[in-house]
């Protein structure tokens, strides 16, 4: 048994949450750098991790596996194929950009009499005793718990495993969400608290039910492979190598109603149209770390479980669902484009343009194309590279205004310039510019879905017009034209701490746009496992050209006029 | 040593655009510089070309795999032609002219060292476009000019119109955008790959269904780049960028990509004749609609605009009449390069003695004032219109030639149409002329902004008071590229026609073809001259005989709906901006209600069904007991009833 | 006349008639007195604790005023030790398992469940007992601490005799014999193997839970309601269970389990053709069988027989409740369990169909009135509803793992009941333990631990992984639908979605909700109530990360003895 | 006569009282029902035991009547209890908790 790598790197953040807990109340600050350098010790355990991991190894690496649950065939086994890895790798990396970004997030109102949190009279009583009351140890620990949890999930091979944990994370995203929410809101702290845990609840009940439904959808899985194999099992190389060898097998009708049970659940975390009302709340009443955490970090446990678990346990099923997972992929598309063109609330916009994104992610794991998955695992990297970039400048911007609405911003460009520009390239990666990493991925995922679905690689491709619509007019009334307001006028551009969280996201998005060769040769290996779970082959081009590797064709290559080139 | 091309100006970019307020005083000139070293390797690469003989010239280098994903390649790779390299020259050597003009232009601005910046983005990205050695490549490049455009027509951002346009500029490219993905999407799927040798050796083979539709695509993308109908509503509001801008990127190189592109793809068109009819057609209507407009506008950088955008008709026109057109296609854009982008300094020149003044009415007699700018701007002048012997003559001259060889109908409706075009041309840029350099001197009595500029720009400000203008000429580092291009201007075509020298240049690359026209090249000649002449002298009756109106009369129908861009504005707001707005309108309603509303229908549903049954439970002992009763009977009755069945 | 004389032994031996007749037996052998044979070692636990509980009563009645909150204390946790002691003595030496047989003369079943659920039983009395002695929530009263429990219980509420007895701090200690005769009730319920025992075994612990409402210190018209509507709903369903006991006696002839059940699957025909309109005939056997597992229904709080629930819960005094809340549960589930798989599985096919419908009715009934709650405690009553509905769901399972489930699932769910409702004693204010939810809005910036904990109950009863109630849940519907009963887990996935909800509006309201300003405090309380909501805490937590030694016990106590 | 007829009249007892419970307000009555409930279950018991020719029954008639007599001692203290807080000995009255 080998140092249990993936085991250390999941438990590195709780630790790190139980420690930042722990802190005292008065040393808030030695909180937020303890959970700083957890984080980033993690990351370099996930860096690590993916260093270890070898493209051309076996199918699952660096596995544990140990006795836990008997009774219900469960085990505590871990593994990462090359998505899982870098998966993990994409949290450890956003989790220190997040706690750097939210560093404030958590303080306590600094003069309780002046802010306009409750009534004063209420807040200066001695009635109220809330000295014991850490929000910002909670908040910061609440952060590396969610860490820890989808680091699990991601590196889970055992299904039940990774449910506990799919489902567990869901409790800390709550309290992160009803419970830290942005300082000023629009419609006054009554109404935003209201709002808030509106959101919160909205969040934890909408996922919870399709969590509910997934472990109907479990426990058949367990009847349905103790009938088979003699003995109930979760664990999914198993299941995986049973299903290959004929011995698992299910009714069509079983296989279909246990693939729902599963599909729902990521379709709503992932979140898939028509699925996705929770995020909208939740990310526009989340602070904007937070936020990031829900749709770059959390949410990709939903598309990397579709990627793993539905397409792999039920192949069949997932190819019966294909024609409504691409319509209702297609639709999250354009809809979420067109809604978030339809957004006054910068948070909100971001929001529905991630619905917009998950859509395309979904449209490519369900093409079944190497590109399409392939396209689809780097896309929910680089997507949530992006989004980070993007909200969290969002963040800062809304931080600094104390308003969501767009409507209440203009001219910061002109005040703000650095703000302004990596506000700028967050949302060009959004729109999948060129140069940026989201381009290669959201290409990836077009071309193919396209091989296989025509309209619907064609349709979708209107999305990338629509994103560019949402992202441009955002900024145009957000960073443009004459500063009008005093409020912005005052407006500071990005402090040290700001444009450190945010610089190096903006080099990452340059950085792996140009070349993203090390990741996707980590993803492809496991884009091909996957696709011959589901027993699929790439279409095959019509005029397959030979050699076209070969740069020097182009020299044998003579153009040919009507009249074969020759003019003399 | 191709790399470098691009990556000279691309590092001068990054370092522009991140190195902060300490590059504020020198950063025009690092730019400057770096531009020019890119024009000096170029033209290292282009003379180490012409050592080669013409069938090994093209140059290939890999720098590493960009994308691999099983079954699809794609590298970050440069092939250097022929045809690159006339671009490589082109982009270079203007982009270098008009650095240097802008070091003049925009000595005041404080956004000096950012507007710099995004000139090299731009350099890098175009140069990215037309040395890419497979469209994917191509397509980086592509969308990186697009984000350069946006960036620099949004340069004055604090101007509500400017960014407008930006974003306009942005979005309709975008679409044509999406053409060239969907036209990479078909190439992989008939040919399992979209690198240019590959796919263009072997598109021979591919249906000629296939090819049409490719053809299409890339004709889409090229119609959004080079603004040609239906996609052209964005290069009028473009000219909100500034001037230096407009040169480069709105006439002399950007919005020829398109060019570049059909020409680049010449063996998918040829394969489909289809295709190629479409193509001509957009060419042939954009001509005529470009020279509409531009006879039109009042604002001297729309009036230009409407010309570019009609002689880049001309040029989309010519590619798609296949390899009898390639060549000409290509000729046309290079003297139309120096021309256009030496008319637009000319334009930048006199704004900026005239306080940014636009409107072409309250100009006049300004030839006194800026001799050197009228001497240069007269000049290319004189070559747009395609007189006899300055560049555009000939390169013009050859694509009317063309037309007409199209043969059959198809060639005389084309020939026809080009020199209506060549008309309308000299009408146009004669009342450009006119109203500038000639007649009486209107500026004076109009010592107010023009109304359709409302918003007072910084950059205006600091240059004076919004008095009277006080017409000056611009300085050196303004003239001289002016001069340079006027050059251009005069020679270029002569030099390329000399010989056939451009056309077997480009041969190896595009293939060429003489066409065989049904008229003499003599009488083609002819014609275009008499056209030329009947223009002008239309224009000379109208502006130069009798003196310009300081407000424009409200003229005919046409008139009026080419000053408004032929209503193209007024479609789109109504069909796309008012019908988009309803529907994502709608759909946020659809969302909250209907959507939402199930989610929270349920719940209420819930909530409501919670609260009916909280009811029975009503504190009485014994309605509870009747509950307990009645589930004793109903528990019996259902027992025995399970016996019964 | 002849089936009375031949009957010898219990053991229903081949000359036997094959209905064995215990009674019968004592009466008529009257010249030739011979003792019954009892198992006292396997019945140990039973006596143990009824034993204390008289010691209770003796002590009430003699010792002195000072010393006898601590003897009754040292009595009722001794006991209760000692109690469990032997049940673990007992599952040691192997009578869950291998030597499981039939004790006190067919009375009682020795067996895993009944170990099982004995030991369950025996710690939450153990933890009740703990909440039962906390003084330190209620303010001191002339120099003494009080308990929740009434003064002067036989005084008028709010009468001078009251008022008096309240200043004077009088306290009274008979709550633990209370107490302790109902664990002891409660521990041979799930023994008992014939249908007179069930009968006596409820009375023996409902009996005293009735008067242990009554006792509240506070809010003694609401606790004397609890009280009344207890008694008078509990003996109308044991009037139920009782009349079914005669019809099932007169279509088996006996009331022994394993004899019925004999019957029923036809090995014992009738002998008499006389008999033949009445012993075996079915309409006895199935009015029989459903009211007597209406009885136990009403116990376990099943829709439509939980209405005295709500009312019951919110007015007892809160340890009362919480101790009942676990116990009723864990005793009244074990003899339904034992109830329909020894005796009744022959009619599997007619009681599954009816359960199905009363387990659906349950878990969507109990999960939906509670959204529109109130009050904590009655809150938690409507979840104790719901939760009886997802027990139902693995009694249907009709397998060993069905049995097993349900008594992991009792053990997971008694601890965090009893937790919870431990933490509701001390959220207080002036007039008491405020159980109102308005009062609890900003709990966790008042005092974040408790929240905390609270919320880790919460989330327990919500079944979210990690904690004994997915445990449990996962448990319960894994049995289930391995037992064909596929639907019924939809259906408990859909009410677990629903009381996700409520379980959520507590935590809303406690952190994301601002303190109000005339809120309750947070008591402090002694090392007990402590240690009763730091054991609930462990036993979810340990519940729910590492299950599986506990689901093996469950696992191998799982077999009925018949 | 069948003693089958005694089943049944005690199935009419057992009727008469559950529908006492249901009609009656008086607490001291509603006990009384049960009581009478109860009873009826002994008489079916005794009834059986008669049918069956074992004594089964009638003993444990025995057990059903002491219970019962525990149980008169807590009800009765109970409702006792009840009246003297409220002066009444309704049952309906006893309503303050409810939804």
């Amino acid at each position: 048994m080998s140092f249990p790598l993936l085991t250390v790197t999941a438990a590195l953040p709780a630790v790190g949450a139980v420690a930042t807990a722990a802190v005292p109340a008065a040393k808030r600050t030695a909180a937020k750098w303890l959970a700083l350098v957890f984080s980033l010790a993690t990351l370099v355990l996930a860096a690590v991790v993916l260093v270890r991991f070898d493209p051309d190894g076996a199918r699952y690496q660096l596995t544990e596996s140990h006795a836990w649950i008997s009774d219900f065939g469960v085990r505590y086994e871990l593994g990462v194929d090359g998505i899982g890895a870098a998966l993990m790798a994409l949290t450890a990396l956003l989790i220190p950009f997040v706690i750097g970004a939210g560093w404030h997030d958590a303080d306590p109102d600094p003069s309780p009499s002046s802010s306009s949190r409750g009534d004063p009279n209420v807040r200066g009583s001695a009635a109220v005793d809330t000295s014991r009351w850490r929000p910002t140890q909670g908040f910061f620990a609440l952060i590396l718990a969610v860490e820890a949890m989808v680091l699990v999930s991601f590196a889970a091979t055992d299904v039940f495993l990774f449910y506990i944990f799919f489902e567990a994370m869901l409790i800390p995203m709550y309290f992160l969400i009803g419970g830290f929410g942005d300082r000023a809101h629009a419609a006054g702290e009554e109404e935003g608290a209201k709002q808030r845990s509106y959101a919160a609840v909205k969040f934890l009940l909408y996922n919870l039910a399709g969590g509910l439904i997934m472990l109907a959808a479990v426990i058949g899985l367990f009847v349905v492979s103790s009938d088979s194999l003699g003995e109930g099992t979760f664990s999914l190389p198993e299941l995986l190598r049973a299903r290959a060898d004929g011995e698992l097998t299910m009714s069509t009708s079983t296989e279909r109603l246990l693939f729902l049970g599963f599909f729902v659940a990521f379709a709503i975390k992932a979140p898939l149209w028509p699925l996705h009302t929770w995020l909208p709340n939740a990310m526009g009443e989340a602070t904007a770390p937070i936020a990031v955490l829900i749709t770059a970090v959390v949410d990709k446990v939903g598309t990397f479980a579709m990627l793993r678990f539905c397409l792999g346990l039920f192949p069949n099923a997932s190819e019966w669902a294909t024609p409504v997972v691409l319509g209702l992929a297609l639709v999250s598309v354009l809809y979420g484009a067109l809604l978030a063109v339809g957004q006054r609330d910068i948070k909100r916009l971001v929001a529905y343009a991630s619905i917009s994104h998950f859509g395309f992610i979904i449209l490519g794991i369900f093409a079944m194309t190497s590109q399409g998955q392939g396209g689809a695992t780097l896309y929910m990297v680089f997507h949530g590279i992006s989004t980070a970039a993007l909200m969290l400048v969002a963040g800062f911007l809304i931080s600094r205004r104390g308003s969501r609405l767009i409507a209440d911003y203009g001219g910061v460009q002109k005040v703000a310039p650095v703000l302004a520009g990596t506000f700028l390239v967050g949302g060009l990666a959004t729109l999948s510019l060129p140069g940026l990493a989201p381009f290669v991925s959201e290409f990836l995922v077009l071309v193919g879905t396209y091989s296989r679905y025509p309209v619907v690689g064609i349709i979708a491709t209107a999305g990338i017009i629509l994103a560019a619509l949402y992202v441009l007019v955002l900024y145009q009334r957000t960073m443009t034209g004459p500063v009008r307001k005093p409020e912005i006028e005052r407006m500071p551009d990005l402090k040290v701490r700001e444009l450190a969280v945010v610089a190096p996201l903006v080099a990452l998005l340059v950085l792996l746009g140009v070349f993203p060769k090390p990741l996707s040769e980590i993803v492809n290996p496991a884009v091909e496992h996957t696709l011959s779970d589901v027993q699929k082959k790439d279409p095959k081009p019509q005029h397959p050209v030979a050699d076209h590797a070969d740069p020097s064709a182009w020299f044998d290559y003579k153009p040919a006029g009507h009249g074969g080139g020759d003019h003399e | 040593m191709i790399g470098l091309l691009v990556g000279v100006p691309l590092l001068g970019a990054a370092v522009l655009l991140c190195g902060g307020r300490r590059l504020d005083r020198s950063g025009h000139w690092l730019g400057t510089l770096l531009a020019a070293a890119s024009f000096a390797i170029g033209a290292v690469l282009f003379f180490s070309m012409l050592g080669e003989d013409a069938e090994h010239r093209a140059m290939h280098s890999k720098l590493f795999s960009w994308v691999p994903v099983e079954g699809f390649q794609a590298d970050v790779a440069f092939q250097l032609d022929q045809l690159s390299m006339t671009f490589v020259l082109l982009i270079t050597g203007v982009g270098t002219l008009i650095h240097l003009y802008s070091v003049g232009y925009m000595e005041h601005d404080p956004g000096r060292r950012r507007f710099f910046g995004y000139l090299n983005l731009f350099l890098a990205a175009m140069l990215l476009l037309v040395l890419a050695d497979n469209y994917l490549l191509l397509y980086v490049g592509w969308e990186g000019v697009g984000l350069a455009s946006y960036l620099l027509i949004g340069f004055w951002q604090h101007k509500p119109t400017a960014a407008t346009a930006a974003k306009k500029a942005f979005l309709v490219n975008r679409v044509g955008d999406a053409g060239l993905a969907i036209a990479i999407f078909l190439m992989f799927t008939t040919f399992g790959t979209f690198a240019f040798a590959p796919v263009l050796s072997s598109a021979g083979e591919a249906s000629e269904g296939k090819l049409t539709a490719i053809g299409l695509m890339l004709l889409l993308a090229a119609c959004g780049k080079s603004a040609q109908v239906p996609l052209q509503s964005w290069l009028g509001d473009a000219m909100e960028g500034p001037t230096p801008v407009s040169a480069l990127i709105h006439a002399a190189t950007m919005v020829t990509a398109g060019v570049y592109l059909i020409t680049r793809s010449g063996a998918v068109f040829n394969g489909a004749p289809d295709a190629q009819l479409v193509v001509v057609v957009v060419g042939a209507v954009t001509l005529l609609f470009g020279a509409l407009v531009g006879c039109a506008k009042d604002d001297i950088k729309k009036a230009l605009a409407g010309s570019t955008m009609s002689q880049i008709g001309y040029m989309i026109l010519a590619a798609g009449l296949g390899p009898i057109g390639y060549a000409f296609a290509i000729m046309h854009l290079v003297t139309h390069g120096f021309f256009k982008a030496g008319l637009f300094l000319g334009a930048g020149s006199v704004m900026h003695g005239m306080n940014d003044e636009v409107d072409m009415r309250r100009y006049g007699g300004l030839r006194k004032y800026m001799p050197v700018t009228f001497v240069t701007f007269g000049l290319g002048y004189l070559a747009i219109i395609g007189f006899p012997g300055l560049s555009g003559f000939f390169s013009k001259d050859q694509i009317i030639e063309a037309a007409f060889a199209k043969g059959g109908t198809e060639g005389w409706i084309l020939g026809a149409v080009t020199l209506l075009g060549a008309a309308i041309t000299a009408y146009y840029m004669t009342r450009v002329m006119l109203m500038t350099f000639f007649g009486e001197e209107r500026w004076r009595k109009a010592a107010t902004p023009s109304p359709d500029r409302p918003d007072v720009e910084p950059a205006a400000e600091t240059r004076g008071e919004h008095a009277e203008p006080h017409p000056h000429e611009s300085p050196k580092i303004m003239t001289i590229p002016m001069i340079v291009l006027a050059f251009g201007s005069v020679f270029a075509g002569g030099l390329f026609k000399a010989g056939e020298s451009f056309v077997n240049w480009l041969e190896p690359v595009t293939a060429f073809e003489h066409g065989h026209s049904p008229v003499s090249a003599a009488t083609v000649t002819t014609a275009t001259v008499v056209a030329l002449v009947i223009g002008v002298g239309a224009a000379w009756f109208q502006y130069g005989r009798k003196p310009v109106p300081a407000v424009a009369p409200r003229g005919n129908l046409l008139t009026r709906a080419a000053r408004r861009d032929l209503l193209q504005d007024d479609f789109n707001h109504v069909v796309l901006v008012s019908g988009g707005t309803h529907l994502t309108r709608s759909l946020v309603y659809v969302d909250h209600k209907v959507v939402d509303g199930a989610v929270n229908g349920t719940a209420a549903t819930f909530g409501g069904l919670s609260g009916r049954l909280r009811r029975l439970q009503n504190g009485f002992a014994r309605s509870y007991a009747v509950s307990m009763f009645g589930g004793a009977a109903v528990l019996i009755a259902a027992t025995l009833l399970m016996r019964a069945v | 006349m002849t089936g009375m004389t031949d009957v010898a032994s219990t053991g229903g031996g081949p000359g036997a008639s094959g209905i064995p007749s215990l009674w019968t037996v004592a009466a008529e052998a009257g010249d030739k007195l011979q003792a019954p044979s009892i198992e006292y070692g396997k019945l140990s636990p039973v006596l143990i604790v009824l034993g204390a509980a008289a010691l209770g009563v003796l002590i009430d009645a003699f010792a002195p005023r000072k010393v006898r909150y601590s003897a009754q204390l040292f009595v009722t946790l001794a006991g209760l030790a000692a109690a469990f002691a032997a049940v673990i003595g007992l599952a040691a030496s192997g009578v869950g398992t291998t030597k499981a047989q039939i004790a006190g003369m067919g009375a009682l079943a020795i067996d895993g469940p009944t170990l099982f659920l004995q030991g369950t039983l025996l710690l939450v009395g153990i933890v009740g007992a703990f909440t039962f002695a906390e003084r330190r929530l209620e303010p001191a009263a002339n120099g003494s601490r009080v308990d929740s429990f009434a003064a002067q219980p036989a005084a008028v509420p709010g009468g001078e005799g009251e008022q008096q007895a309240v200043k004077a701090g009088w306290t009274t200690t008979e709550v633990f014999p209370l107490l302790m005769f109902a664990v002891g009730g409660m521990l041979l319920f799930p023994a008992a193997n014939d249908l007179l025992t069930l009968f006596i075994a409820l009375e023996v612990f409902s009996l005293p839970l009735y008067l242990l409402c009554a006792l509240a210190r506070r809010r003694r018209l609401l606790s004397q309601e609890a009280a009344v509507k207890y008694f008078l709903l509990g003996a109308f369903s044991s009037a139920f269970l009782l009349f079914g006991t005669a019809l099932l006696y007169g279509y088996a002839g006996t009331v022994n389990y394993s004899a019925i059940a004999r019957v029923v699957s036809g090995a014992d025909a009738t002998s008499d053709p006389v008999l033949a309109d009445t012993t075996g005939n079915d309409a006895l056997l199935l009015i029989g069988g459903a009211l007597v597992v209406m009885g136990l229904l009403f116990k376990v709080g099943a829709v439509p027989f939980h209405m005295w629930t709500p009312d019951v819960y919110q007015g007892a005094p809160t340890p009362v409740t919480g101790f009942m809340a676990a116990a009723t549960k864990v005793a009244a589930f074990g003899a339904l369990l034992r109830l329909l798989y020894v005796v009744l599985p022959g009619l599997r096919w007619d009681w599954r169909p009816v359960m199905w419908g009363v387990a659906i009715l349950t878990m969507l009934g109990g999960a939906v009135v509670a959204i529109t709650q109130t009050d904590i405690k009655r809150l938690l009553a409507y979840s104790s509803i719901a939760h009886a509905g997802f027990l139902l769901a693995g009694v249907i399972a009709t397998s060993e793992d069905g049995i097993s489930s349900v008594l992991f699932y009792l053990g997971a769910y008694s601890f965090v009941t009893l937790g919870a409702f431990a933490v509701v004693t001390l959220v207080r204010d002036a007039g008491g333990e405020a159980t109102h939810l308005s009062k609890w809005a900003g709990l966790g910036r008042r005092s974040p631990l408790l929240a905390a904990v609270f919320a880790v109950f919460l989330l327990a009863f919500a079944g979210i992984p990690l904690t004994s109630g997915f445990a449990g849940k996962f448990a319960v519907f894994k049995a289930a639908a391995e037992g064909g009963a596929g639907a019924l887990v939809v259906v408990g996935v859909i009410a677990s979605a629903i009381a996700a909800f409520f379980y959520l509006r507590v935590i809303v309201l406690m952190f994301f909700s601002e303190p109000q300003a005339d809120g309750p405090s947070v008591a402090v309380p002694s090392v007990m109530t402590t240690s009763a909501i730091a054991l609930g805490v462990v036993v979810t937590v340990v519940l729910g990360v590492a299950p599986q030694y506990f689901l093996d016990l469950a696992g191998q106590a799982g077999v009925f003895v018949r | 006569m069948s003693p089958i007829n005694y089943v049944y009249l005690a199935a009419l007892l057992f009727t008469i009282g559950a529908a006492g419970v249901l009609i009656r307000r008086n607490a001291i009555v509603v006990f009384m029902c049960i009581e009478l409930m109860l009873n009826a279950a002994n008489l079916t018991l005794v009834a059986f035991s008669r049918m069956h020719g074992n004594l089964d029954g009638q003993i444990m008639a025995f057990f059903v009547m002491v219970v019962a007599a525990a149980e008169v001692v807590v009800g009765l203290a109970i409702i006792v209890m009840l009246y003297r807080a409220r002066h009444s000995a309704s049952v309906d009255d006893a309503s303050l908790m409810k939804l």
